[in-house]
């Protein structure tokens, strides 16, 4: 028999999105998510059962969204729980989505806790930050040839996990920190953080820079005529970059990305293109909206797969668990393992990119070669 | 890097300043904390790629259009929102433009998203060298125009007969009344200047931070520091405020901890307030008994 | 000439009834006083002469135009100020800036700032504090002030309400000997709100006495001063207000 | 008897304006003290100088005996010290009765123990209900206690401020200019009102005023001042025939 | 001394004043309903949860809300009756949850323990920002206050103890050895607010909470009554600080979770203010109105995004346009008129009895 939230016709899959209050920027994972749902649904859902999908706005209070998820669980009987979006948000419902066995696939969170559960319901989506950071510094090393290297960090969990990776590394590496400058994510300018890295005689940045702050950050480099290399982590990779900071002052920028770019002619992504296009017509494309797109597609795969069988949880997880060498979405390519984090992750691999000409061209360092 | 991290704090400074100013006027204009002023100047940026990229407007057309725009805002705000709650305490009044600032925010972000848009104007990037340290053109005019709105409404304000008599109003709305002084004009004026300064510091500050429906509230929160400077009195006082966070936050993320900077603020504001109330720059204080 | 003439006004503040329909004159360069206990009214009837407080019915004729109902902005432009009860001076402006204010309604400034002048000889407490906020006046000062203030709008007609309020004895006589002056000289006209009445009446010419919003005797100073009756039975028993 | 309240020297200036200039009065127990002078010669001043709600200079304070410098407002008024202001200063919002009630804030105790509404507490609170409306009675305010003060005319809100201040059961009584804006009857009211509580509750009494005849009428004894400093002190009649004060003060044309 | 008559005077009147009689019993048979009311509302609290349709997620949305009521409780302390206006309970909120989350995580105490620590530690630290803040009034308060969050929000953002971002995980509450679910929140939850509601109405009709209204209406006259401000306003803040960081601690313990994230912002203290302000700062129940308000606002509008925004502002205006002094305010202004007036004619009434 049907896990609950399935019915002959209907499918019932819930989020907790930032819709309003402080990070409402990060709802645009939400209307990716949503907007692959309603594409769905126009074309005749999934093996002809449609897709209701929940959201709910839990501004970013982990009470809220304690609230709103035993509302999924408990009231509307969610079937699973799919690209919500929120390290704190996340944290503070996981273990009680995992006590309740409710799959949890795709949230946008980099929290460690939420990466290195071990729980066989949840599947997250990019791989730790912790990983990133490491790969960073070898990026540096190798590529830069840098030995003393700068980093710019967001002072929250995401860029003090990256810290944490970066400084695992440094020795085995022989690279040493010059100087190491958080910022706060809505920081009016971080001036005194670059001039700082300026003075410290860096051979290389590490940014790990949400785009507004690595546009500021490229803005005042370039203010300051400071050519060091920078390699910038993936949640700072999109055009968004480009634009606020302007061209050249990107140029010769690399950047770690998880998807590939709007730019590039792959079909799945020409296709997220315009259905964000369509269903959200007013948002300008964004890497954040792939992060939607990639939790909701593998969930439909994965549900497509299923066919005609009795839907439940339990072989969700199982459905995921085979999916190998898949690359019908954002994501170039997703194989996820058995068991638990990490071989649940939805995407594993970093890839590169470097801002040249006015666009992201792939870039593969030596070791990828 | 001491001259260095000085103007950049300078020139940050000069952001928070003009809003500092806006803040300043309307309180003591009408008791009014505008936790909206802000929101005004998101506003007018807004309009500002609107009018741009949207409608293909030169940048000084645009300028024009922007202000005159967020001045009948400022107005629209003061006339359906704030006359009808006039004679409240300052705290309803406050809570007023907690409303107008949600109301600003969705509005702006159903129409526009709420993703970071880029300024379709950018300034010169070649920095200008000033003994050593550098500092954009974009930022060069945001010093200037603080100091030039800042000079005109000091003078205003305490050599004209005009400036006057907005304080009278504030003093004693009844009274100014019976003087023949039209208060309710001299109210909407002030929400009217307001507005006028906020579209001025949307299309100075876009290129710099960005336009998204949150982009000032950062801006405001300071801006509202550098006001207490002054003892939300004096217009001088919030603008030395304002530059003075500016510097004070640039020196303590430069020498201290970079984690201290945007705190930088607050704890100057908790140490200012702990030992003189009225503010740094004093005003003349009335007795109260 | 009549200068001002009020018929038949009533005015109320929501449900309490504070003018029952009175008519008063004041003519021209003349003196006028109004009487009566606490709630009598008296306020009340300036405040409908200045537009603070709109009539409910009746009329107020300015120099034969009628005024009833008209912002006190544009009353103030057209000749009458109002020396308010309780001095409400602007406490946070300075003793000069507030009397700027006073003649916030004209527009040679060479004149003001003659009057300027004057209003300072005439008190010369406050040329001496005239960059000192009025709010750090004392009381007596303030009141000096407010008196001030409504000079410098070089009305027709002048409004007092109570204005030896907390002056000392010796301001008091001075201040009325000066506008006793001012009316002689330039033909100013008063029309005096006071609790004192023996003051009121010795400058004046002409008197009304209220009660509970309505006149109930009226005459020329002299009768009124003769008349005991009029002290006992309307300025004597404290009022109940309702 | 003895004295009850003394000051010495007082100075206080506002940047340049001197408002007191070595001031010195002693105010006997028992006694109606007038204090009067010309307009800004700092009478109020020094009002706020005696309850501590003004900081000064230089000079001393003594209240009971005892040097009262570093002292507060409150604790003035524990120490039985009671005044009103020459602007009425009430809680407008609030009934007669809770003005007066707050008036007697010296008897609650404790506050953490009031707070939790102790027996103790509560005996106490119905002790000062009492009370309040014992002074509201003596003030014929009874029939206002449940009114709201901002409602209350002129002359009433005046009375509520004097109830408040009794209300603190003061040894004395500091009134600023308490028949201003009052007409004949109300100021007689009141003067019968400052004897009472002066001849059957005891209560020493420093009066300011600008009414000669409630000052002539009630006082023992007047201190006139004049720029801040002393310019005469004596009997009604002694004052009232001064050369200098009617020369600063009264008028020729006093009658 | 010569105090010593006037007290005598006094204590000869004190057993009867008769003549107020009638008033006294007319306020006594108010006091009378209102605990009636209160009462009533006391037993649906209790039995509700009873009923088979009552289900866990709705007592944890419930919980919600009463957390948020008695924050706003907290607030309207300081804002309604002592005049005034912070803007940094978030702060308070954040050190409620903070002590109770440390002293859970390394030992382990009992949530009830926990809940008492952190009313006694925001309390405290409520004190200390009072004597700090003692000169500040009226729009100075507000701004130093939201400094005063900022900081906190700075503090545990950056002192490793406190974990940052990256918070601290709690494991399940416990009360008296007993592992507790929705329901026994929920009952914890119910019993604070009661015991915070009835805390606050006794401090508002005793002295203490009339010196705090002294000091909100006119301070020169609390003063000259005897008033000592340093004293009630540090009390004020302290009781105000104390019951926010009782509802912080309860925030913490419903999701098992604090996080620096949550509490370095300061749109969570503004909301509490406007939980405060819609309900009626001066009333009691009417932060029972704001917390709903508050929190219920976007659970019916939560598929509106952007229009609730709108919507919240434009409830906003209008609530402060049309009940200038509280929803609380409106629904009771009948009942109050009708009592004031009733009271007042009464107390008039006394003039006919009056003897000579
Ligand atoms: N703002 C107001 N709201 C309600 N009632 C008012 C208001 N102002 C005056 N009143 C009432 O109107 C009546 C007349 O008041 P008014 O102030 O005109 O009297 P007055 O003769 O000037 O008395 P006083 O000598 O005390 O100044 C009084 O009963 C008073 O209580
Ligand atoms: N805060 C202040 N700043 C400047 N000057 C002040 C201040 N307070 C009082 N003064 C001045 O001190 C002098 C004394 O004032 P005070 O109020 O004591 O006079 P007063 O004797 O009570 O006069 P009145 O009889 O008019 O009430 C006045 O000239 C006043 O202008
Ligand atoms: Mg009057
Ligand atoms: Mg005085």
């Amino acid at each position: 028999t049907d896990s609950p939230g399935i019915t002959d016709k209907n499918i019932l899959i819930c989020s907790y999105q930032p819709m309003t209050g402080k990070v409402s920027s990060y709802f645009r994972m939400g209307k990716g998510a949503d907007a692959w749902f309603k594409y769905i649904n126009d074309n005749g859902g999934i093996n002809g059962r449609k897709v209701t999908y929940r959201m709910v706005d839990d501004k970013y209070e982990p009470a809220r969204t304690k609230s709103a998820v035993k509302r999924f669980i408990e009231r509307d009987e969610c079937f699973a729980i799919v690209s919500p979006l929120g390290s704190a948000p996340t944290s503070a419902v996981i273990d009680y989505i995992v006590s309740k066995k409710v799959p949890l696939i795709g949230a946008g969170t980099g929290a460690a806790k939420n990466l290195t559960i071990e729980s066989p319901w949840v599947f997250p989506l990019y791989p730790s930050y912790f990983t990133e950071g490491a790969q960073l510094v070898r990026f540096a090393k190798e590529v830069f040839g840098a030995s003393k290297v700068a980093v710019l960090y967001q002072n929250d969990p995401s860029g003090k996990t990256h810290m944490a990776g970066i400084k695992s590394v440094l020795e085995k590496n022989g690279v040493s920190i010059t100087a190491a400058e958080g910022y706060e994510p809505k920081e009016v300018d971080v001036s005194s953080q670059v001039i700082k890295m300026k003075q410290s005689g860096a051979e290389a940045v590490i940014c790990s820079c949400a785009p507004e702050p690595a546009a500021k950050f490229y803005t005042e480099r370039a203010k300051l005529g400071w050519k060091v290399p920078v390699v910038n982590v993936f949640f700072g990779k999109s055009p968004k970059v480009a634009e606020l900071a302007g061209n050249d002052a990107v140029e010769g920028i690399y950047f770690s990305t998880i998807f590939r770019d709007f730019d590039s002619p792959a079909a799945p992504i020409q296709q997220a293109k315009s259905i964000l296009k369509k269903y959200y017509p007013e948002e300008t494309p964004d890497a954040i909206h792939l992060w939607g797109f990639a939790g909701a597609q593998v969930f439909t795969e994965a549900i497509k797969r299923m066919g005609d069988g009795p839907i439940t949880r339990e072989r969700l997880v199982k459905t995921l668990e085979g999916i190998d060498n898949w690359t019908g979405s954002v994501v170039p390519s997703i194989t996820i393992g058995e068991g638990n984090a990490p071989e649940h992750f939805i995407i594993k691999d970093m890839s590169f990119v470097l801002f040249k000409g006015g666009k992201f061209v792939d870039f593969s360092p030596p070791w990828m070669k | 890097m001491l001259g260095q991290l000085i103007l950049s704090g300078i020139a940050t400074g000069s952001l928070y300043a003009l809003t500092a100013i806006a803040v300043v006027l309307v309180f003591r204009n009408t008791r009014t904390i505008n936790l909206a002023q802000g929101d005004f100047a998101m506003v007018g940026a807004f309009l500002g790629i609107y009018f741009l990229k949207q409608l293909g407007f030169s940048y000084y057309t645009t300028v024009l259009l922007v202000v005159a725009s967020t001045t009948l805002l400022g107005v629209a705000v003061e006339w359906l929102i704030m006359r009808p709650i006039a004679k409240s305490d300052w705290l309803t009044l406050f809570t007023a433009t907690i409303g107008v600032f949600y109301i600003l925010t969705g509005v702006m972000g159903w129409i526009w998203g709420r993703d970071t848009k880029a300024f379709p104007v950018n300034f010169d990037p070649t920095p200008i060298d000033l003994g050593g340290a550098l500092i954009s053109m974009g930022h060069l005019y945001n010093i200037g125009w603080a100091l030039a709105i800042g000079v005109v409404l000091y003078w205003f304000f305490n050599h004209t007969k005009q400036g006057i008599a907005m304080r009278a109003v504030t003093d004693d709305p009844e009274i100014a009344h019976l003087m023949g002084i039209p208060v309710k004009f001299i109210v909407m004026l002030t929400w009217g200047v307001a507005g006028f300064i906020a579209g001025f510091v949307g299309i100075l500050i876009a290129p710099i931070i960005y336009v998204s429906p949150e982009m000032m509230d950062e801006v405001l929160v300071k801006a509202y520091v550098a006001a207490v400077f002054g003892g939300l009195y004096s217009i001088r006082g919030a603008v030395i405020g304002a530059l003075m966070i500016g510097v004070a936050e640039n020196l303590a993320g430069g020498y201290l901890d970079s984690s201290l900077k945007t705190s930088t603020a607050f704890i100057m504001i908790v140490v200012l307030l702990a030992f003189r109330p009225q503010g740094l720059i004093g005003v003349q204080k009335r007795r109260e008994i | 000439m009549t200068l001002l003439k009020i018929n038949q006004m009533e005015a109320s503040y929501g449900a309490i009834t504070a003018l029952r329909g009175i008519s008063i004159e004041v003519p021209e360069r003349s003196i006028v006083t109004l009487l009566g206990a606490n709630g009598a009214g008296k306020s009340t009837t300036l405040k409908c002469i200045s537009g603070v407080v709109a009539p409910r019915s009746g009329s107020i004729e300015w120099q034969g135009k009628e005024i009833a109902g008209r912002s006190p902005n544009w009353v103030t432009r057209n000749g009458i100020a109002q020396v308010p009860e309780g001095r409400r001076i602007f406490k946070d402006l300075t003793v000069s800036e507030n009397l700027i204010m006073g003649a916030y309604t004209r527009k040679n400034k060479d004149e003001i700032n003659e009057d300027l002048e004057q209003v300072l000889e005439l008190f010369p407490l406050l040329k001496e504090r005239s960059s000192q906020l009025g709010g750090s006046l004392s009381g007596g000062e303030q009141q000096m002030l407010a008196i001030g203030r409504g000079l410098m709008a070089r009305p027709v007609l002048l409004m007092l309400d109570e204005p030896s309020l907390g002056l000392a004895p010796i301001v008091i006589s001075d201040i009325f000997e000066k506008l006793l002056k001012l009316n002689e000289e330039r033909g100013l006209a008063l029309l005096i709100v006071e609790q004192n009445m023996k003051l009121a009446l010795k400058v004046s010419h002409y008197g009304y006495v209220m009660q509970l919003g309505q006149v109930m005797v009226e005459g020329t100073a002299e009768e009124l001063r003769e008349d005991k009756k009029v002290y006992e039975s309307y300025l004597g028993a404290p009022e109940k207000s309702p | 008897m003895g004295e009850h309240l003394r000051c010495q020297d007082i100075q206080v200036s506002f940047g340049g304006v001197r408002a007191c200039n070595n001031l010195s009065l002693t105010v006997p127990r028992g006694k109606i003290i007038g204090l009067i002078g010309p307009n800004g010669a700092g009478k109020t001043t020094l009002f706020n100088v005696l309850s501590r709600f003004q900081s000064y200079d230089a000079g001393d304070v003594y209240f009971e005996g005892k040097l009262a410098n570093d002292r507060m407002p409150h604790h003035m008024v524990s120490m039985g010290m009671a005044r009103t202001f020459q602007n009425i200063n009430l809680f407008k919002d609030q009934t007669t009765l809770q003005n007066i009630m707050t008036g007697a804030h010296g008897q609650i105790g404790n506050p953490i123990s009031a707070m939790c509404w102790l027996p103790a507490a509560r005996r106490r609170e119905r002790q000062i209900e009492d009370y309040a409306i014992h002074v509201a009675d003596m003030l014929n305010l009874t029939p206002e206690l449940e009114n709201e003060v901002g409602n209350l005319p002129y002359g009433h809100q005046k009375r509520v401020e004097l109830a408040r201040a009794l209300a603190s059961r003061p040894s004395m009584l500091l009134l600023d200019e308490p028949v201003a804006g009052c007409n004949d009857s109300e100021t007689q009211e009141l003067k019968e009102l400052v004897f009472k509580v002066n001849r059957e509750m005891g209560v020493t009494v420093l009066l300011v005023e600008h009414d000669m005849s409630m000052v002539m009428e009630v006082c023992d004894f007047i201190y006139v001042i004049n720029f801040g400093a002393n310019l005469a002190m004596g009997t009604p009649g002694e004052v009232r025939a001064n050369k200098d004060v009617i020369a600063a003060y009264l008028g020729e044309d006093d009658d | 001394m010569s105090k010593v008559p006037i007290t005598k005077a006094a204590s000869n009147n004190l057993e009867s004043s008769p003549k107020y009689a009638p008033v006294r019993a007319l306020k006594q048979r108010y006091t009378r309903q209102n605990l009636i009311a209160v009462a009533i509302l006391v037993a649906l609290a209790i039995l509700i949860p009873l009923l088979p349709q009552v289900k866990g997620w709705m007592l944890s949305q419930v919980s919600l809300v009463i957390i948020y009521i008695i924050a706003a409780m907290g607030v309207a302390v300081l804002v309604g009756f002592t005049g005034l206006v912070s803007v940094g309970h978030g702060g308070f909120l954040a050190i409620g949850a903070y002590t109770s989350a440390l002293l859970t995580k390394y030992f382990g105490v009992d949530l009830i323990i926990g809940l008492i620590s952190a009313m006694f530690v925001s309390a405290f630290l409520g004190a200390l920002l009072a004597v700090v803040f003692v000169r500040l009034s009226g729009a100075f308060m507000a701004i130093g206050t939201l400094g005063f969050a900022f900081f906190v929000g700075t503090v545990v953002n950056n002192v490793s103890i406190f974990e940052g971002r990256d918070g601290i995980f709690l494991d399940n509450n416990v009360i008296l050895g007993i592992r507790i679910e929705d329901f026994g929140f929920y009952y914890t939850s119910v019993a604070s607010l009661l015991l915070v509601t009835l805390a606050v109405y006794c401090l508002v009709n005793s002295g203490t909470g009339r010196a705090f209204m002294a000091l909100r209406d006119s301070e020169n006259a609390a003063k000259a009554s005897g008033v000592n401000r340093l004293l009630y306003r540090v009390l004020a803040f302290a009781i105000s600080a104390g019951i926010t960081g009782i509802a912080g601690a309860l925030n913490a313990h419903v999701v098992n979770y604090v996080s620096a994230e949550v509490y370095a912002d300061i749109w969570y203290s503004v909301d509490i203010l406007i939980a405060v302000v819609v309900g009626g700062p001066a009333i009691l129940f009417g932060p029972y109105l704001g917390g709903i308000f508050v929190v219920m606002l976007p659970f019916f509008l939560e598929r509106l995004a952007d229009f609730s925004f709108i919507l919240k502002g434009v409830v906003l205006i209008a609530v402060l346009r049309f009940a200038p002094a509280g929803v609380g305010e409106l629904i009771l202004r009948p009942l109050r008129i009708a009592r004031r007036r009733k009271l007042r004619s009464v107390a008039a009434g006394l003039r006919e009895s009056e003897v000579g």
